[in-house]
């Protein structure tokens, strides 16, 4: 174990994938000498050099389109696209390329790449940089959507995701780059996809969280036991596979479903989780369901407003506070 | 001496081929028994099969929505094609891609894209493999005319330039993309500019226009240029200006141009012109051509009677392929 | 009234609204002298001129990013995209210039433009030529999202989306293209947004259907009525707004709920309206919901596959009959 | 004369006017009164001066990240800019904008856009307003070198070029898009040609380079553009190549480049050359300039003073203007 911060994780899970497999190589705008708009591929191009840490032109729709290309023929891309309000950039190459292309062509092709892909609000960056698109892509059939909360998660999803045959859209979110954690050194250490994670226990009721709401959610829960109420507090990790088994068995224990993501909340993926369970857990339910999530208006970029629009561990105490 | 001969005597066969699997084709679909969209070849034959003469077996394609002469040009199975279109489960993809997304991957086809102007940035993508994995395999990025006014034109061609990726972008300009044509003096047009190849000046690379008509042509150009990206001289643009014989895709009653320009067009046919220049050069005979179109002819019947024969695919396939090595 | 296919419902709303405002056209590919690739347009070009009915070149790029122009400037641009499958190539121009446009510039600017997209599955057109799109566009903030299921909506929802300030997504479905009914002739015949139809009443359970599934959900109801179930169909006609009322008022009286649409499931609009009744309506539900859509993978060309990829009303009935 | 000469000195003060504003946003950036990103166009003034000034009152303009410059030069009430930047309820776009979306769309500015590239089909579709509602309005489109390579670019230049429209695409070429240099002999390029304007001629335009640092020459370059659109001859691509002082945003280290290469630059600073002009051709003196200067520092000190003065937003006005003309 070592202390690393959730950015270093990253770099240091493409570092060690580049390490083992030659043909895993990373493209992206500034990923190079810039180091990465967040800084996450940092020093990477002068340990690997400027043919395996591709700065690209500002070419979103060719960095998906060649990253689906190059996947096919044999080598393994990590893109990297700048901002997740960008997505819609290259939505068609992700959608109608990196996701059909397998069933398209009946399981002759596949498509082994990544594309990370800096999430959420927070820093005052406004309508066009501050965007939360993971649910978009959780509706799009052949792709693994990832969203790692904490600095072991991100390392161990992100080399499962370089080692993974299929296209994974990997989401990290801005706020979380400089969390800290103790982060495994093994170079195998690998966090399997589909496998939702228990943050905390508790008897009274459910939150599942995604993202840096995982960390607010654990804030709420602190505060809530201190006034007696035992929240439990599960992270999916992996949006699309989606553990659905370890939602369901808490909300059968606990009896009270709340989802918290920073998406706008409707058609989110906090809408997909509340689906599974009105459909497989309804009688479960003790209480109504609820979402905490963004409204739905894009993100204002006054502090004032963007904390006013952002969900966050108050936001969750006071809708928990009406459910028990 | 001989064996120049056979190479363009193969040259011929493969354009027949195509001429003779798309007209069964057409035939079919009239029927009834094709469903979906339908995009012929008919009329381009020189294209593919002057294009994909000059690549080498590790070499790399992409095609499009008007691929079956692409994958025949490259060597794919008659049969498993037709089976393919048919939608049956002994076809290429299992039945589940048909005429639009059909492919051998195994040939080095990166998919037939039913998404007009998608297979550039593939194309590029799988350049960047070739620097990566230090191969020399070069990509030919087949394109139509109107796919040259997408972003993806734009962008792939500025990053292959940049990264100077071996690859060789093939623009089929057929003169028109549905019912727009590629230039016009007056009126409505795709673009602007006469040739596709004068856009090869805005990536500093080379481009060059040539009869699309004439296989030994399109050969020509297309051979130097995957030569040239095969020793690290980076992508080029070659337009072979043809013409398509159907409409754009089965169905269209091609209101949008009239009968003089396919009657002009179909005077230029690519067949008769090459077969003329074999038989001047005492390469091939009468006797020869026809027992070769017969041959041809019988090799596509039995690859229809497979197609028809075949069983429809198990419904148990619908959710299969969705990933890579099974379930999420 | 007149009887109008679904098609010709919607070139004559739009040749009225051309025909009222000079400031309203038509732009897209093989819009013109084609007809529009399913014909909606039709003749359009011969009666408003190839200046109000544009032909563009392939680049739905600019397609949207010129409409957000036009209709920032004064005009009124229809624009259309020929496959809903396609509508990731303009995602960006939709989500981060027509969506946000108001919301950036404090309300200064707006955005009155209609994207018109043929939606659906059902003509062995493969996996990039039928897609259902439309569930991403409901977690845009900003957008209108438009589904009409019969001619008479078509006209209707058209016109008002035409008349409308703000950006619409208007989804149409192939497979009714070609479907009659009555249309009023009046040329002010406007349907609102964010009013729902019930297309049948009955009280044993509630079918909230899209599009196409309204009419598969209308046959499966006559044929479970002739076993005495008395199934309520519920179309939405537009997704944003959203007739929550009208949802929960009739889950209120039957206490079952059947979500239909042709969507691949996860993330689907479908999972929005469960996620809706499961926090709002919760107490009314004797039964766990159900969503009737397609499953998470592309279409399938077989025409055998495609049949059993899309839920029709046998589908329907066989989950109704689980349930009541 | 005289009007010419006040037409001159109206430059020069648009220029110190830019210069001022965004050393007074550099400053209190600086000091953490300012969130989110900061794309600052010291060193650019001569562009968007020399551009706008070319326009009238009935024209559009499209803007970038980098948009300040463009909205001063536009006419853009100062005070409004200070209070959006700083976030409050008193600026142009009531707070929720800031600095990268700051507009004042009753100048004819259709939105400063935090996506690159994605005001060029924007200024095409203001060029098609023009011939629908058949006015004589002309949108000048500013964009970066690094826009250029984006597909949007690409599509919006040839729609301008087949409809005719009346756009005047301004390429302001600072040498960089963020960490990437726009062209060089070897090693990391965004494009692999010198001139951005060369590109002009993949769509059948007038494509111009200019010294963008040149106020005088680019006002003669864009208002010949602008004339050539407003009489129906179509769109132009006019290049202005310039040079960014600041890092991409304020808080870049700018590791990417050299101070010899800024200081090459800084020598060229459009103020004092400009300066030169006007005072060898007595249009000002040091008096006059001295006096203009300090004029115009007090009106940003004013508007700064206003902006620190303003209050935030009622948050309230959350999910307000989600919708043009109130709820869904
Ligand atoms: C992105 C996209 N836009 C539109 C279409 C619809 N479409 C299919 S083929 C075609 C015309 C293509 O023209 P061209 O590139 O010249 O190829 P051709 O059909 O002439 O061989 C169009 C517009 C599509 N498939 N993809
Ligand atoms: C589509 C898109 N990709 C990437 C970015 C991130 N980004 C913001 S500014 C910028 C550089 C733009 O370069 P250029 O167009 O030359 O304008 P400049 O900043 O030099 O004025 C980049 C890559 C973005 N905002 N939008
Ligand atoms: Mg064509
Ligand atoms: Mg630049």
């Amino acid at each position: 174990m070592k202390k690393l911060s959730y950015a270093e994780a990253l770099r240091e899970a493409m570092a060690e994938e580049m390490e083992r497999d030659g043909s895993v190589f990373i493209m992206g705008e500034d990923v190079g000498i810039f180091g990465g708009c967040f800084g996450v591929t940092g020093n990477l191009v002068e340990r690997f050099g400027e043919d395996r840490v591709r700065d690209t032109p500002i070419t979103e729709t060719a960095i998906v389109g060649s990253a689906v290309g190059a996947a096919m023929t044999g080598s393994r891309p990590v893109a990297e696209i700048m901002f997740a309000g960008f997505m819609g950039v290259p939505m068609d190459e992700i959608f109608n390329q990196a996701a059909k292309m397998c069933y398209m062509t009946g399981g002759q092709a596949h498509v082994p790449m990544v594309i990370r892909v800096p999430n959420g609000a927070g820093i005052g960056a406004a309508a066009q940089h501050s965007e939360r698109t993971e649910a978009w892509f959780t509706h799009i059939p052949g792709l693994k959507v990832v969203y790692p909360s904490n600095p072991a998660d991100a390392k161990g999803l992100l080399k499962s995701a370089i080692r993974d045959e299929n296209p994974v859209i990997f989401f990290e979110h801005k706020i979380l780059y400089n969390h800290t954690g103790d982060v495994p050194e093994d170079k195998d250490f690998l966090i399997p996809f589909g496998k939702a994670e228990v943050k905390r226990e508790g008897s009274d009721l459910t939150i599942v969280a995604t993202g840096i709401l995982v960390s607010h959610a654990l804030t709420a829960a602190e505060k809530l036991a201190e006034d007696g109420i035992q929240v439990e507090v599960i992270d999916p990790r992996t949006l699309v596979p989606f553990d659905k088994e370890a939602v369901l068995k808490s909300v059968e224990k606990t009896g009270k479903l709340l989802i918290a993501t920073e998406e706008t909340k409707r058609g989110s993926v906090a809408s997909e989780i509340a689906a599974v369970v009105a459909e497989e857990g309804l009688f479960y339910l003790e209480q109504p369901i609820k979402r905490v999530c963004a409204p739905d208006a894009p993100v204002p970029f006054s502090s004032v407003l963007e904390k006013a629009y952002l969900p966050d561990s108050e936001k969750i105490i006071a809708a928990v506070k009406e459910m028990v | 001496m001989k064996e120049a001969n056979e190479k363009l005597k193969k040259l011929l066969e493969d354009m027949l081929v195509i001429r003779e699997f798309e007209t069964t084709v057409q035939k079919h679909f009239a029927e009834g028994e094709i469903p979906g969209f339908v995009h012929l070849y008919l009329g381009e034959e020189a294209v593919a099969v002057g294009a994909c003469s000059a690549l080498t077996e590790n070499d790399y394609i992409t095609s499009t929505h008007r691929g079956h002469g692409h994958l025949l040009a490259r060597g794919g199975d008659i049969k498993k094609m037709m089976a393919e279109i048919f939608g049956k489960a002994t076809g290429y993809n299992k039945g589940k891609g048909g005429s639009m997304h059909i492919a051998d991957v195994s040939l080095g086809i990166l998919g037939a894209n039913g998404i007009v102007g998608a297979g550039l940035p593939i194309a590029a993508g799988s350049g960047i493999t070739a620097q990566i994995l230090d191969t020399d395999a070069v990509t030919i990025c087949f394109f139509g005319d109107g796919a040259s006014n997408r972003g993806t034109f734009h962008e792939a061609l500025n990053m292959a330039s940049v990264w100077n990726l071996p690859v060789v972008f093939v623009c089929e300009n057929n003169m028109y993309g549905i019912s727009m044509p590629q230039y016009k003096t007056e009126g409505r047009k795709g673009q602007n500019i006469k040739d596709v190849s004068d856009r090869a000046v805005a990536y500093g690379i080379s481009g060059v226009t040539v009869d699309g008509n004439d296989v030994m042509a399109v050969n020509e150009a297309v051979t130097e240029a995957v030569k040239k990206a095969r020793q690290g001289g980076g992508p080029s643009l070659v337009e072979c200006k043809t013409y398509r014989w159907r409409g754009h895709f089965e169905g269209d009653p091609t209101v949008y141009r009239s009968d003089e320009e396919l009657e002009q067009w179909k005077k230029k046919d690519p067949i008769p012109r090459f077969v003329k220049i074999l038989k001047d050069q005492e390469v091939i005979d009468d006797k020869g051509y026809e027992s070769l179109r017969s041959e041809v002819k019988s090799r596509i019947d039995e690859a229809l009677q497979f197609a028809q024969d075949s069983p429809n695919p198990d419904p148990s396939e619908l959710t299969t392929d969705v990933f890579y090595g099974g379930a999420e």
